[in-house]
């Protein structure tokens, strides 16, 4: 028998923890600790991210998606401090349907994630083979156009089609203005004409 | 009887398998949580869930540590979940202005008393 | 400098002038209480334009091609000729000038007019490329290679033709250009403010007050220097269309300036629509080139290597291989045939030799063509009424049109042309200019508004150039343009001056106006002095008018001497020169001399500004000296044209069709044999003239003009010249009154015959429609679609219990399909 | 199971142990620091309102006051209020101070081929400010679950101002990284090995001033004055811990000076040469080098290590001078201070960056200027190899380690 394989020691350390928050974010009915939940679960998932090489999309993961969660808590206490907001429940014949419907999706796609024989993983010796592969420049290399990672590629046809996120990018970049300009403008502070007249 | 598979699940590594399977149990809890969460806030972080196992998905199939051949997604993997968090960000900023609006109209963010669509 | 420098410093002056167009048109009205900066950007654009072209003939030019005496080309092409006599059928050996120029660096087109190795002549050994000239693209439109682009082998180009003519021309236009602007700049004070326009009377009785335009003259100076400036630099005849078109247009809007005018707005149309009839002729020409000779461009296109690549009009018509002589090419030919059938039913010699005659009939259509639209532009008989008309605009547009642009385009052109013109055509050419500058010039003699006096001098002396182009004298003709640009220019700028001074255009009411305004007076005396042509007989001393004209009346006499038949055309010059004289004076004195005829006027007359005398001065000196060389140099304006001589058109031609006909060598006239009676006849006839004036308006105790009016014989005569030999009303009878019947009996028939008809169609339609409408529409149609609608309104009553409006459900529903999905997939795959 | 461990218990205890070394002097360092920050800040506070400051404790300076103080909150009676969401009341504490040790995972003490570096990740920069942006989770958690509206108002505060400058100070952090080229700390650390002029805050004008915004920045979201308006006292009691006491009021406290810390030694790392001195003294000394031995290399890094240490308390003693000098603002300033001001600074300096490594590529402001020869010999860290593109490119393409990580 050989030895501990730490990363997988891990990997079953985080996602147990995200599983586990994942469902704490379900079940739970206070809406700050689903938020709380919710902020380990993701974190969590970042460090499968590390895991899985992409440490950069974990960074990404941690700072953009955590700090959007966390938005979302403030939001949580601002809207939903008053007592009655806090709970709101649902009516356990939902709860069965939704329980079941649930199971039936978790064991289809699950019995897809075992389905193919290629994502059984792979050996211990060519796992720790693998070299540690550094992909915050081809990342940002890809979003800028060109993809440096794929030079090696053999099929030129393949190496054109290759050309790189720029216009994705840019796409994007435009998308999240539009989205910050049209947040401010649905999220306003409507002028209450009547409430200051009835205050005067 | 236990330590053979014990120590299977620990000293050999985990496949792209494992990690699919992760994200459908994210993703499931993720659709529950939209299924079930009255409260708008909630729906919100059933979204986040699920965009999250998707991402996993991309993650784990982009990765050389769990399925070295060819067919990896490799940095394009990465590249998608990239967009995808990006995206989810600005969903989120939407959602939560529409989220404001409708608690500004309904003094409630409960939304099953957003149907006035019903047939 | 390099020659490659020569284009661009020539574009640069050329779009200098738009800039300043375009900014004015922009931001005119900011610029200055009312625009009052739009003169000092105008002003300072077309300075620079003139820097610049003169930093192109003084650094680019003349180091690289530095003038020779032309003085003796007349022994060289003697030499020349009795060796071609021998030798060649054709005498154009002479096309090779001077030996001494080097024969490398003439850039583009310079190396194409190479004739070596024909052992003819020790001077034809030396190439012609005494002439050289630089052509080139800027920029193609659909520059299809193997007539593959959109247009087929039509090839339009931004391209340019320089050569000394260009650069020379460039100068006049830009100095000119630029004492006009100054000129202006005081000239349109009046503009600055709100300006109460004297004769528009509106139909309450008051005077027409509107905002001044300052800004918008300058806008349309600019924009006619760049056209002007276009068309001297274009290298293809398209090209020069369009920048003619643009010049046509931009003294539209100034002789139309003051718009609110009457007589202005007339005067604008009818410089329009006179110079439309004569483009109209242009466009003929230009189409029966193109079609014939597959291309617009004047000169060779050459690649890096000074290979040809493409082949330029001249070089087409005038080929080495010919010895440069004019010949129609195949094309032309055959083009040309296609319109006699008999050619091809004569004998195969016959048939040859008359598609021959066909291509030179060609040729001569198309120089006619060209030239008709030069006689729009440059007011030649019969179009020249628009031009005294055109005095409605101010001033300065008028030194403008009548020196440097406008009308110098139609010249310019038929220089430019030269090489083109079949001999036949240079008779066309003479002839016209010749009636013009005769009915011009007696028009003149009764003229009593100072301003239409100098008008009719113009197209006198625009005839004058016009004369000697066709009669084959194009390096007079050509400094006859630009010397005459100085002195009209100056001499309409005096005019101007004393319009200024004394509010008035009318010669009758002014008269010893020298006292009050010396400077106007003094200058406009120079410029007389220069347009009489003011010399010592058989020197070399004199105003600058004295060479060009002296130039003119040598190649007359030769011309004659040559042919016996076309004696009209040796002596209309001489006859022109005396009444020039005459009426140049009678003007002078008429306003400067003698006592004055309106006190009242005369004690508010008053010497003009600074800003409008300098120019004058400046105009004046070049009036008296733009004819010399400079001092112990060769460098003068002549020899500068010599350079620029078409290639080919030094020799002696015969013509093909009238075959009686012969284009005298220009050089040839500079012999004492015509110089001698030449300069005699034209000194004197002058002096009779300058005599004639001094005895009847100066001399107390001379005639009386008012007397002379009345006096029996002459008084049918000043009545016909009174009015201009009836050409308006004669015009009027002939066209528009046609016109208008025609148009009225058309409007007549529209209005009966064919609204008739159509309102007969449309009531049919209508019942029909009625019909269909009723029965198809309603019933047919109608019920299907609404059957659609109520199936659809149904089927949508039934579903809408599916939309239940909860959000939560829709997310179950999604989950379900998606399981559902699964689950038919995985059916699908094990079946 | 008893077999599965008993043969690899050697392993097993080999990683933790190794581990818990880690941990023990990551957490011990931060503790320690507080420590010495809480001494260091009633000194400084006490001089400069003219008083004296703790005296007593621990001999001359009161150096053991806060040790004193540690004990006293130990003891106390760790309270939860009635109505309180028990869970997350107890568990707020611990986030705030994970958060802020967590931190100190990807911060090198010392460069070079074997940093001093807890986990040398690439992307150092980023993970730092990540985790540093989860600190304040802890509190809104704390704000929230005390059922205090004192709390919660302290909470909010906190969290808008955070969130909203956590824009200009990432910008502020992306100007360095842009012109290292590498978002690994240890890369942007040694780039600037060899005189102070190397230091990136000497790079050129823009970082120069971008060094200040970040200070600033770094300041309002580790919520010190003049930006502490989620713990205002005359207005808000005590903030978000105003119903904690005893130890978990401590890591609190412990988890402020401690992000103090680490946005201190981030900004000395990315502006301020890091673990390489004003003057190259182990070069001058000999010290550093490929060839140099075991020892003298130890030595090396333990100077960069006390240089790094150093310049942290720097900039946490101006962040208590900066304290004790200037008033509170008011939320409103505050924000105005970050959206109005700071950020498009930063913007505008991220741009005047840019425009600087296009015009002059590779080069610093000191570089610009003609020196003497010893200190270009130094400063040829700083020349890039070469501009031509396909070099470049082949750089790339070998990836980072060949290319001693400048990519």
């Amino acid at each position: 028998m050989d030895s501990i394989y730490w990363p997988s020691f891990f990997f079953w350390l985080f996602s147990g923890v995200a599983c586990t928050f994942a469902l704490g974010v379900l079940l739970s009915k206070n809406i700050v600790r689903m938020a709380f939940y919710l902020v380990i679960s993701l974190a969590s998932t970042s460090g499968l991210f590390f895991l899985a090489g992409a440490d950069f999309v974990g960074a990404m993961q941690l700072m953009i998606y955590v700090g959007g969660t966390l938005v979302l808590l403030i939001f949580g206490v601002m809207l939903t401090s008053q007592d009655r907001f806090v709970e709101m429940r649902t009516s356990s014949g939902e709860w069965v349907i939704a329980f079941f419907i649930g199971l039936m999706l978790f064991f289809t796609l699950g019995r897809a994630a075992f389905g193919v024989a290629a994502w059984k993983g792979l050996d211990r010796e060519t796992a720790e083979a693998v070299e540690v592969e550094r992909t915050v420049t081809p990342l940002a290399m890809g979003l800028l156009g060109a993809r440096v990672d794929q030079l090696d590629e053999p099929d030129a046809a393949k190496r054109e089609g290759m050309s790189g996120y720029l216009f994705h990018f840019e796409i994007v970049s435009v998308h999240l203005l539009v989205v910050l300009i049209g947040a401010a403008y649905l999220a306003r502070a409507k002028r209450k004409t009547g409430s200051v007249a009835a205050n005067a | 009887m236990l330590n053979p598979i014990l120590a299977n699940l620990l000293t050999e590594p985990v496949g792209v398998s494992h990690y699919v399977l992760v994200g459908a149990f994210m993703f499931t809890c993720g659709v529950l949580c939209m299924a079930t969460k009255r409260n708008a806030l909630g729906i919100l972080m059933g979204i986040e869930l699920v965009l999250n196992g998707a991402n996993l998905n991309f993650i784990a199939f982009g990765s050389r540590y769990l399925r070295n051949d060819a067919n990896t997604l490799g940095l394009d993997g990465q590249l998608i979940s990239l967009f995808v968090i990006v995206l989810a960000a600005a969903e989120a900023a939407v959602a939560l202005a529409i989220v404001l609006n409708f608690y500004n109209n309904n003094d409630s963010v409960d939304v099953d008393r957003a149907d006035q669509l019903s047939g | 400098m390099d020659p490659s420098w020569l284009p661009r410093l020539l574009a640069l002056a050329w779009l200098t002038p738009l800039a300043s167009f375009v900014l004015i048109l922009f931001f005119g009205k900011r610029m200055g209480p009312h625009g009052k900066l739009a003169g000092l950007v105008a002003t300072s654009a077309i300075v620079f334009a003139a820097v610049c072209s003169f930093a192109a003939l003084f650094t680019v030019w003349l180091p690289n091609h530095p003038v020779k005496d032309a003085s003796h080309h007349g022994e060289h092409h003697e030499e020349g000729e009795t060796h071609a006599a021998v030798t060649a059928p054709i005498h154009l050996i002479a096309a090779a000038s001077d030996d001494s120029h080097d024969s490398h660096g003439h850039g583009e087109g310079g190396e194409a007019a190479h004739a070596e190795g024909d052992g003819h002549s020790g001077h034809a050994n030396n190439g012609p490329d005494g002439y050289p000239s630089y052509y080139g693209t800027w920029y193609d439109l659909y520059p299809g290679a193997d007539d593959s682009g959109p247009l087929g082998s039509l090839k339009l180009s931004i391209s340019y033709y320089i050569d000394a003519l260009t650069v020379g021309m460039f100068c006049m236009v830009a100095l000119i250009a630029s004492c006009v602007h100054f000129y202006a700049m005081g000239y349109m004070h009046d503009e600055l403010h709100d300006f109460t326009d004297p004769e528009v009377t509106l139909s309450n009785g008051e005077k027409l007050k509107r905002p001044g335009r300052y800004y918008r003259f300058f806008q349309y100076l600019s924009l006619f220097c760049f056209s002007m400036f276009g068309i001297v630099i274009a290298g293809n005849i398209a090209m020069v269309f369009v920048f003619w078109e643009l010049v046509g247009i931009c003294s539209y809007f100034l002789i139309g300036f003051y718009i609110e005018r009457h007589s202005a707005s007339t005067a604008a149309n009818k410089a329009f629509i006179v110079n439309r009839v004569g483009d109209f002729g242009m466009l003929i020409g230009l189409m029966a080139l193109w079609s014939s000779l597959g291309t617009f461009a004047f000169g060779d296109l050459t690649n890096a290597d000074g290979e040809v690549v493409e082949q330029g009009m001249f070089s087409l018509l005038r080929t080495e291989e010919n010895y440069y002589h004019l010949q129609p090419t195949e094309g032309m030919a055959y083009e040309g045939s296609r319109f006699s059938d008999s050619a091809a039913a004569d004998g195969e010699g016959e048939a040859e030799e008359s598609s021959n005659k066909a291509g030179w009939w060609l040729l001569l259509v198309a120089g006619v063509g060209i030239f008709c639209g030069c006689v729009g532009k440059s007011a030649q008989f019969p179009l020249h009424v628009w031009l005294p008309d055109a005095m409605e605009g101010p001033t300065p547009v008028s030194a403008l049109v009548h020196s440097a642009t406008m009308v110098a385009a139609g010249v310019y052109l038929v220089g430019r042309f030269f090489p083109v013109l079949s001999p036949e055509a240079l008779l066309v050419v003479a002839y016209i200019g010749c009636i013009t500058l005769l009915i011009a010039a007696t028009i003149a003699i009764t003229a009593t508004d100072i301003k239409r006096v100098l008008a009719y001098s113009t197209v006198s002396q625009l005839g004058y150039m016009m004369l000697a182009l066709g009669l084959g004298a194009w390096v007079a003709g050509m400094f006859h343009l630009i010397t005459h640009a100085f002195f009209k220019s100056l001499l309409f700028m005096c005019s101007g001056s004393v319009i200024h001074g004394v509010h008035t255009n009318d010669m009758t009411e002014m008269g010893g106006l020298r006292k009050k305004m010396p400077i106007t007076a003094y200058t406009m005396l120079v410029g007389c002095l220069a347009i009489i042509g003011a010399g010592i007989p058989l020197t070399k001393i004199g105003f600058s008018g004295y060479y060009s004209k002296d130039a003119i009346i040598e190649q007359a006499f030769s011309f004659g001497s040559s042919n016996p038949a076309h004696v009209l055309l040796q002596w209309a010059p001489v006859g022109g020169a005396f009444i020039t004289a005459f009426y140049m004076f009678r003007l002078w004195y008429m306003t400067f001399a003698g006592k004055p005829r309106n006190q009242e006027r005369y004690d508010h007359a008053h010497e003009s500004p600074q800003v409008m005398t300098a120019p004058l001065i400046l105009l004046a000196v070049f009036a008296i000296g733009v004819g010399w060389n400079f001092p112990g140099t060769d460098l003068g304006v002549t020899n500068l044209l010599d350079q620029a001589r078409p290639v080919g058109t030094l020799a002696t031609t015969q013509g093909e069709i009238l075959t009686g006909l012969t284009i005298p060598s220009e050089p040839d006239s500079h012999e004492w044999e015509f110089k001698k009676p030449a300069g005699i006849a034209a000194f004197f006839t002058a002096a009779a003239g300058l005599l004639l004036a001094t005895l009847v308006y100066w001399w107390d105790k001379g005639l009386n003009p008012s007397e002379l009016r009345e006096f029996g014989p002459f008084k049918p005569i000043h009545n016909f010249l009174w009015n201009k030999w009836w050409f308006d009303e004669l015009y009027d009878l002939i066209f528009v009154k046609p016109t208008k019947a025609v148009s009225a009996f058309i409007a007549w028939f529209d209005r009966n015959i064919i609204d008739t008809i159509i309102h007969a169609i449309a009531a049919i339609c209508r019942g029909i429609s009625v019909i269909f409408g009723s029965v198809l529409d309603n019933k047919v149609v109608n019920g299907f679609v609404d059957g659609v609608a109520k199936g659809t309104w149904d089927t949508g009553l039934s579903f809408r219990k599916l939309q239940t409006g909860s959000v939560r459900q829709y997310v179950m529903f999604i989950a379900v399909g998606t399981i559902l999905l699964f689950v038919a997939i995985s059916f699908v795959q094990n079946i | 199971m008893a077999a599965f461990l008993s043969e690899y218990t050697w392993t097993w205890l080999a990683y933790i142990i190794a581990a818990m070394i880690h941990v023990g002097l990551i957490i011990n360092l931060v503790a320690v620091a507080a420590l010495v920050f809480i001494w260091l800040e009633r000194k400084i506070s006490g001089r400069i309102q003219d008083r004296l400051g703790p005296t007593r404790v621990g001999g001359k300076f009161g150096w053991l006051q806060t040790l004193a103080d540690g004990l006293k909150l130990i003891t106390k009676e760790d309270l939860c209020p009635d109505g309180a969401d028990r869970f997350l009341f107890k568990i707020a504490p611990y986030v705030s101070f994970c958060a802020a040790i967590g931190a100190f995972i990807a911060i090198p003490f010392a460069g070079g081929a074997y940093p001093w570096i807890a986990q040398h990740l690439n992307t150092g920069v980023f993970f730092v400010l990540a985790v540093l942006g989860l600190e304040v989770f802890g509190v809104i958690l704390a704000g929230y679950s005390s059922a205090s509206k004192w709390s919660l108002f302290g909470a909010m505060r906190e969290a808008a101002q955070v969130v909203s400058y956590e824009v200009p100070l990432g910008m502020c952090v992306v100007v360095p990284v842009m012109i290292a080229g590498s978002l690994d700390m240890v890369v942007i650390g040694d780039q600037q090995a060899g005189w102070f002029t190397n230091w990136l805050v000497f790079h050129d004008p823009f970082t120069f001033i971008t060094a200040f915004v970040y200070f600033t920045c770094a300041m309002a979201s580790v919520n010190r004055a003049p930006f502490d308006l989620a713990e205002a006292e005359s207005e808000l009691v005590a903030g978000f811990h105003t119903e904690y006491s005893g130890l978990r009021w401590s890591f609190f406290f412990m988890a402020e000076y401690g992000s103090m810390f680490s946005v201190s030694i981030l900004a000395s790392v990315l502006f301020f040469g890091g673990w390489n001195g004003p003057v190259p003294i182990t070069d001058l000394l000999g010290l550093s080098g490929a060839e140099v031995g075991t020892l003298s290399w130890a030595v090396a890094q333990a100077l960069g290590l006390a240089n790094v240490l150093l310049k942290g308390l720097l900039g946490v003693c101006l962040m208590i001078w900066v304290r004790w000098t200037l008033p509170r603002l008011r939320i409103d300033q505050v924000m105005t201070t970050c959206l109005k001001y700071c950020t498009p600074i930063a913007a505008a300096m991220f741009l005047g960056a840019t425009l600087w490594q296009y015009n002059f590529p590779g080069r610093a402001f000191f570089n610009l200027i003609p020196m003497s020869d010893a200190v270009l010999e130094v400063s040829e860290g700083w020349e890039v190899e070469s501009n031509d593109p396909d070099e470049e490119e082949e750089q790339i393409a070998r990836g980072p380690e060949e290319t001693g990580g400048l990519l």
